[in-house]
């Protein structure tokens, strides 16, 4: 347990799966959570680096992450829901006014 | 990690109960499904506020949801001061006073806004 | 950890503007929940005018007041325990933010020119189009109620930026990002007309701003990796020292980047900018292309300048290409415009460009040549004059209305140079600007930043900026000799009467416009007078 | 390290999980598979803090809101498997192949060397440690997350909540308006009848009967009656047939037959129970 190696791998795993999921899927709900996804991975690179360093700093870090994603879940969700309660819809295609 | 054994042992207790008692109802259950049975209600009052379209909460609920996340957040801050309270002593004091006076704030005008007006 | 706790020392005397901010922020909110509803909108504008303008005042007291450091070259200090940096730059571009936020607050306060309707929606929450109350003509409804929440929200808004530019860790700097973009999602999605146009554009600048701001995050935290702090001159001496994993440095600055360079609007990171600019309500437009960008750019310089400066040679051939790509990628996709706020995003993402090609042009201060201007003061009088005419350019386009808005096309603006020659001109003096014709800032500021490009030896970048400007001027001529010299047509919109409020903000940037293009030596002394980053 | 060995897989297999299943429900449960996953993470790299926060914050709080609002515009939603933009999948490849750089940068510097461990940091206690960290360098930070929290407040309530355009109508409002309908329009003014519970049947969607034997429409609560749902107009029929052969037996036939049509009504009665 004394190298952290394993565990960037696995958040750098973690976040091209989030990134990749963002590009690909449709629904806003779901894309929003493979931002959440992204978010997680790139805790779990601060909080192995912090054991890394052996300071705190990495983890406070992490913390603050978390704080901060959830506003931003609330917002997010919010616009989301507006849209959806406007169109019906949560597909990010269909909301397809502004293309061009 | 063997403190954390009956914890693990709890965990699939748990975990084997939801699932078996699941699977159970699922199998041996009579199924009829029409349409007053997913009703919110099958019998009694009738929901207020109604939901938006094929939905079965009212959008109404994400202020109380909202709330908590912001109140969820604030007990995160809360545990590190409460937990180093004697050595901050005046400075975290001051910092954390600060801060739920602005969360405070928030909540104040959720409130007389009629956010948690419960109609 | 068993020492005593001592708090860090917070500098009140140097941090009090971004209180200020903060503090005006929290009485609206307040205000928004003890007074009753008509009263609101006046008690709100009011407040956030006081507020900013104790702000500006507080910034040019702290910009007298920075003591001096590095032998003069720089001026500024670090407080709050590294978190904030205030120096020269930091309170030019603080006092650039409150300038251009006090003109948002002035377009976001009009109501005369929506036939005494607010900007923004009555109430958002309902579904589009549906209108009024229960009741029929004559009884209670939405369609006169306004959002006062939108004035907390943009001071909001303010303070975050104001703290991005200063930010002196990645941390704070992720945060105040956040404090800046939550609010501009959330207003961008309240326009009172083409309600859906807006809410399209809250969710994908939402959704692409959450995306880039999570490369924010793991670039940080590679950079943490690598520099075991998240405090920029704690990187820059980890940079000096050398050795360690360069490349988890390179890689992580390189995704911090992206997050900047979407909130600038770069190429390849700029595909948000023309949907959002044109569902957004115009006031807001004008308000966050213009304040985003300053922001946004603070913080490129500080983390490019203050952590990677000895990095120099990573990175700087990356954002070369990236300055070259925003460039022509900018102009070449404005050329087939029908839109007039479609284009203006697509110029301001060109704007983007010159500017980068602006920061390409740091050097140690040893190899700068007497009197030749440095990039960062290059890049702040750009953005000042990029900044001016971008308010004032947006403001422009709300006067001119269809029954069911503003005026959107592009065809639609054929001729108003004979109907409304004051109107059309206002926006014709922007255009050049924005074009970089002489006698208009714009052109002062575009020269600069070339010459300080050309002056680190970044001849190719320099060489394609002016092919791009050529372009540029291209269409922004063509859209002044449709103007001036077509006949309107049959049904030519509206074009009304503003009250005060947007008519001082056009007329303030244009003459700042004209001014800076005719004597720009005092501003460009002052951003000169900046000076250096403090580390 | 056994931990991580169990879970990495796990955590991998749910999160690509994600990419592929067809519902946000699913992917929702799958996200919160790889939070719970990745606090037990945390607590096998020394942050026990960040273990509960990752529970209570992610799990607890951002998966709720995540799940609510898909309760909320349906958990039904998925998206369709139609490419719109040409290219997309092109792209999405383009960055898995960044992903493999990334992938391959960290891993090609197998061994960034031994980690120092929080051995020491955590000393005087994990929670602590992040205490002193929060309250020096990032107690600005700290500060300004308030701001956000307020601008999320700010957000839902102007997204989500309708604001009255009229006072609230309170109880004696109301029982002052059915009292006045009353008074000019001879309204019903007691409470409605309950539906046909007691009547001929046992549930909530067959109306009461009056005295006459027809049908009090009103007695079913409006939500069923609008929807049309549950079966109404059976038992609207079955109480005319009823009624009707009441009627006939008892026009043309002897009291002695009365019996018999109880008898029938008390089989149909048992029928529907």
């Amino acid at each position: 347990m004394d190298d952290v190696t394993p565990f960037l791998v696995l958040s750098a795993i973690l976040f091209s799966i989030g990134c990749v999921g963002v590009l690909t899927r449709r629904n806003a709900i779901v894309v929003f959570m493979c931002v959440e996804l992204m978010l997680n991975a790139s805790n779990l690179a601060l909080v192995a680096f912090a054991k890394h360093h052996g300071n705190l700093e990495g983890q406070v870090a992490a913390f603050f992450v978390m704080v901060v994603a959830a506003a931003e879940v609330v917002v997010g969700l919010a616009i989301i829901m507006t849209i959806f309660r406007s169109r019906r819809s949560a597909s990010v295609d269909d909301a397809s006014l502004l293309k061009y | 990690m063997e403190l954390y054994t009956p914890v693990l042992a709890l965990l699939a207790l748990a975990a084997g109960f939801a699932i078996f008692s699941v699977a159970v109802s699922t199998l041996t259950g009579p199924k009829r499904y029409n349409r007053a049975r997913l009703d919110s209600y099958e019998c009694g009052i009738e929901p207020t506020p109604q939901p938006f379209g094929g939905g079965r909460i009212p959008v109404k609920y994400y202020t109380v949801a909202m709330t908590f996340i912001i109140f969820d957040v604030e007990i995160m801050f809360l545990v590190p001061w409460a937990v180093y309270f004697d050595q901050l002593s005046w400075f975290g004091l001051i910092a954390v006073v600060l801060f739920l006076f602005n969360i405070t704030l928030a909540y104040a005008y959720e409130w007389r806004r009629g956010g948690l007006d419960w109609d | 950890m068993n020492d005593e706790f001592t708090g860090p020392a917070i500098e009140w005397a140097r941090l009090w503007p971004l209180f200020a901010v903060f503090g005006t922020a929290l009485v609206g909110v307040a205000v928004e929940a003890f007074a009753p509803r008509s009263a609101r909108c006046l008690i709100q504008s009011s407040v956030a005018g006081v507020g900013l303008a104790v702000a500006l005042v507080g910034t040019v007291l702290v910009a007298l007041e920075l003591p001096e450091r590095a032998g003069g070259a720089a001026r500024g200090d670090v407080t709050a325990g590294g978190a904030v940096v205030v120096d020269g730059p930091t309170v030019f571009l603080w006092g650039l933010l409150v300038v251009v936020t006090v003109g948002g607050l002035l377009l976001f306060a009009e109501r005369r020119v929506d036939a005494g309707l607010p900007v923004f929606a009555g109430q958002a929450s309902l579904p589009p189009g549906s209108t009024a109350g229960p009741g029929g003509p004559g009884e209670p409804s939405y369609e006169d109620w306004e959002h006062t929440e939108v004035y907390p929200l943009l001071v909001f808004a303010l303070g975050g930026m104001m703290l991005f530019c200063a930010s002196g860790d990645l941390l704070t700097m992720f945060v105040a990002l956040e404090i800046l973009s939550l609010p501009l999602y959330l207003l961008c999605g309240l326009a009172r007309r083409r309600r859906l146009l807006s809410q399209e554009a809250a969710m994908k600048y939402f959704l692409l701003g959450a995306f880039s701001s999570g490369f924010f995050v793991y670039g940080m935290a590679l950079v943490y990796g690598y520099a075991g702090t998240l405090n920029l001159a704690g990187v820059a001496v980890a940079v000096r020292a050398g050795g360690g994993q360069e490349v988890l440095l390179l890689v992580g600055a390189a995704m911090v980047m992206v997050a900047l360079l979407f909130k600038v609007g770069a190429v390849p990171f700029h595909s948000w900018t023309p949907d959002v600019y044109q569902g957004a309500p115009t006031a807001v437009t004008a308000y966050m292309a213009a304040a985003t960008k300053i922001a946004a750019f603070g913080a490129i310089l500080r983390f490019l300048y203050v952590g990677l400066g000895d990095a120099r040679w990573d990175w700087a051939p990356l954002l070369w290409v990236v300055a070259i790509l925003t460039m022509l990628g900018g102009v070449v996709l404005a050329v087939g415009q029908t839109e007039i706020k479609r284009l203006l995003a697509y110029s301001s993402i060109a704007h983007t460009g010159f500017l980068l090609t602006g920061v390409l042009g740091l050097q140690a201060s040893g190899d700068l040549a007497e009197g030749q201007i440095s990039s960062l003061q290059a890049v702040l009088f750009y953005l000042a004059t990029y900044g001016v005419a971008t308010v004032g350019i947006f403001a422009v386009t709300t006067l001119v209305r269809d029954p069911g808005g503003e005026a959107g096309s592009v065809a639609r603006w054929t001729g108003l140079g004979r109907t409304s020659p004051l109107v059309a001109g206002a926006f014709a003096v922007f255009l050049l600007s924005l074009a970089g014709i002489p006698l208009t800032a714009g052109f002062v500021g575009k020269w600069s930043v070339f010459a300080s490009a050309a002056g680190a030896g970044a001849w190719p970048v320099v060489a394609v900026a002016i092919t791009s400007s050529i372009i540029a001027v291209y269409f922004y001529v063509r859209h002044i000799v449709t103007m001036f010299f077509a006949d309107p047509p049959e049904d030519a919109p509206v074009v009304v009467v503003p009250s005060p409020l947007t008519s001082v903000t056009i007329a303030v940037a244009l003459i700042v416009t004209v001014a800076l293009g005719v004597v720009p030596g005092p501003l460009l002394d002052l951003a000169g007078h900046a000076g250096q980053f403090v580390r | 390290m056994i931990a991580f060995w169990v879970l990495a897989p796990v955590m991998v297999i749910a999160a690509l999980g994600i990419l592929f299943v067809r519902k946000a429900v699913h992917a929702a449960l799958l996200l919160a598979v790889v939070m719970i996953s990745l606090a037990m993470l945390y607590a096998a790299l020394e942050a026990p803090f960040l273990f509960a926060v990752q529970i209570i914050v992610y799990t607890g709080a951002i998966m709720m809101l995540f799940l609510f609002v898909l309760m909320l515009v349906g958990v039904d939603a998925s998206d369709s498997v139609v490419e719109t933009i040409r290219g997309q999948r092109v792209l999405a490849v383009m960055v898995g192949g960044i992903f493999a750089v990334l992938l391959g940068v960290i891993v090609g510097q197998a061994g960034i060397g031994t980690a120092v461990g929080l051995g020491a940091a955590n000393e005087g206690g994990n929670i602590e440690g992040l205490a002193e960290v929060l309250f020096s360098q990032y107690v600005l930070a700290f500060e300004a997350t308030a701001a956000l929290l307020i601008t999320a407040a700010l957000g839902a309530m102007v997204l989500a909540h309708r604001e009255r355009l009229v006072p609230r109508e309170t109880q004696a409002d109301r029982a002052a308006a059915r009292v006045r309908a009353y008074g000019e329009h001879g309204d019903h003014l007691g409470p409605l009848a309950a539906p046909g519970v007691y009547a001929r049947h046992n549930a909530v969607d067959t109306p009461a009967l009056l005295p006459d034997g027809s049908p009090a429409e009103q007695s079913v609560p409006t939500v069923i009656s609008n929807r049309g749902t549950g079966r109404p107009s059976p038992s609207y029929r079955d109480v005319d047939r009823v009624v009707g052969q009441l009627q006939s037996r008892r026009d043309d036939q002897d009291p002695a037959t009365d019996t018999v049509v109880e008898g029938s009504g008390s089989a149909a009665r048992g029928e529907d129970a």
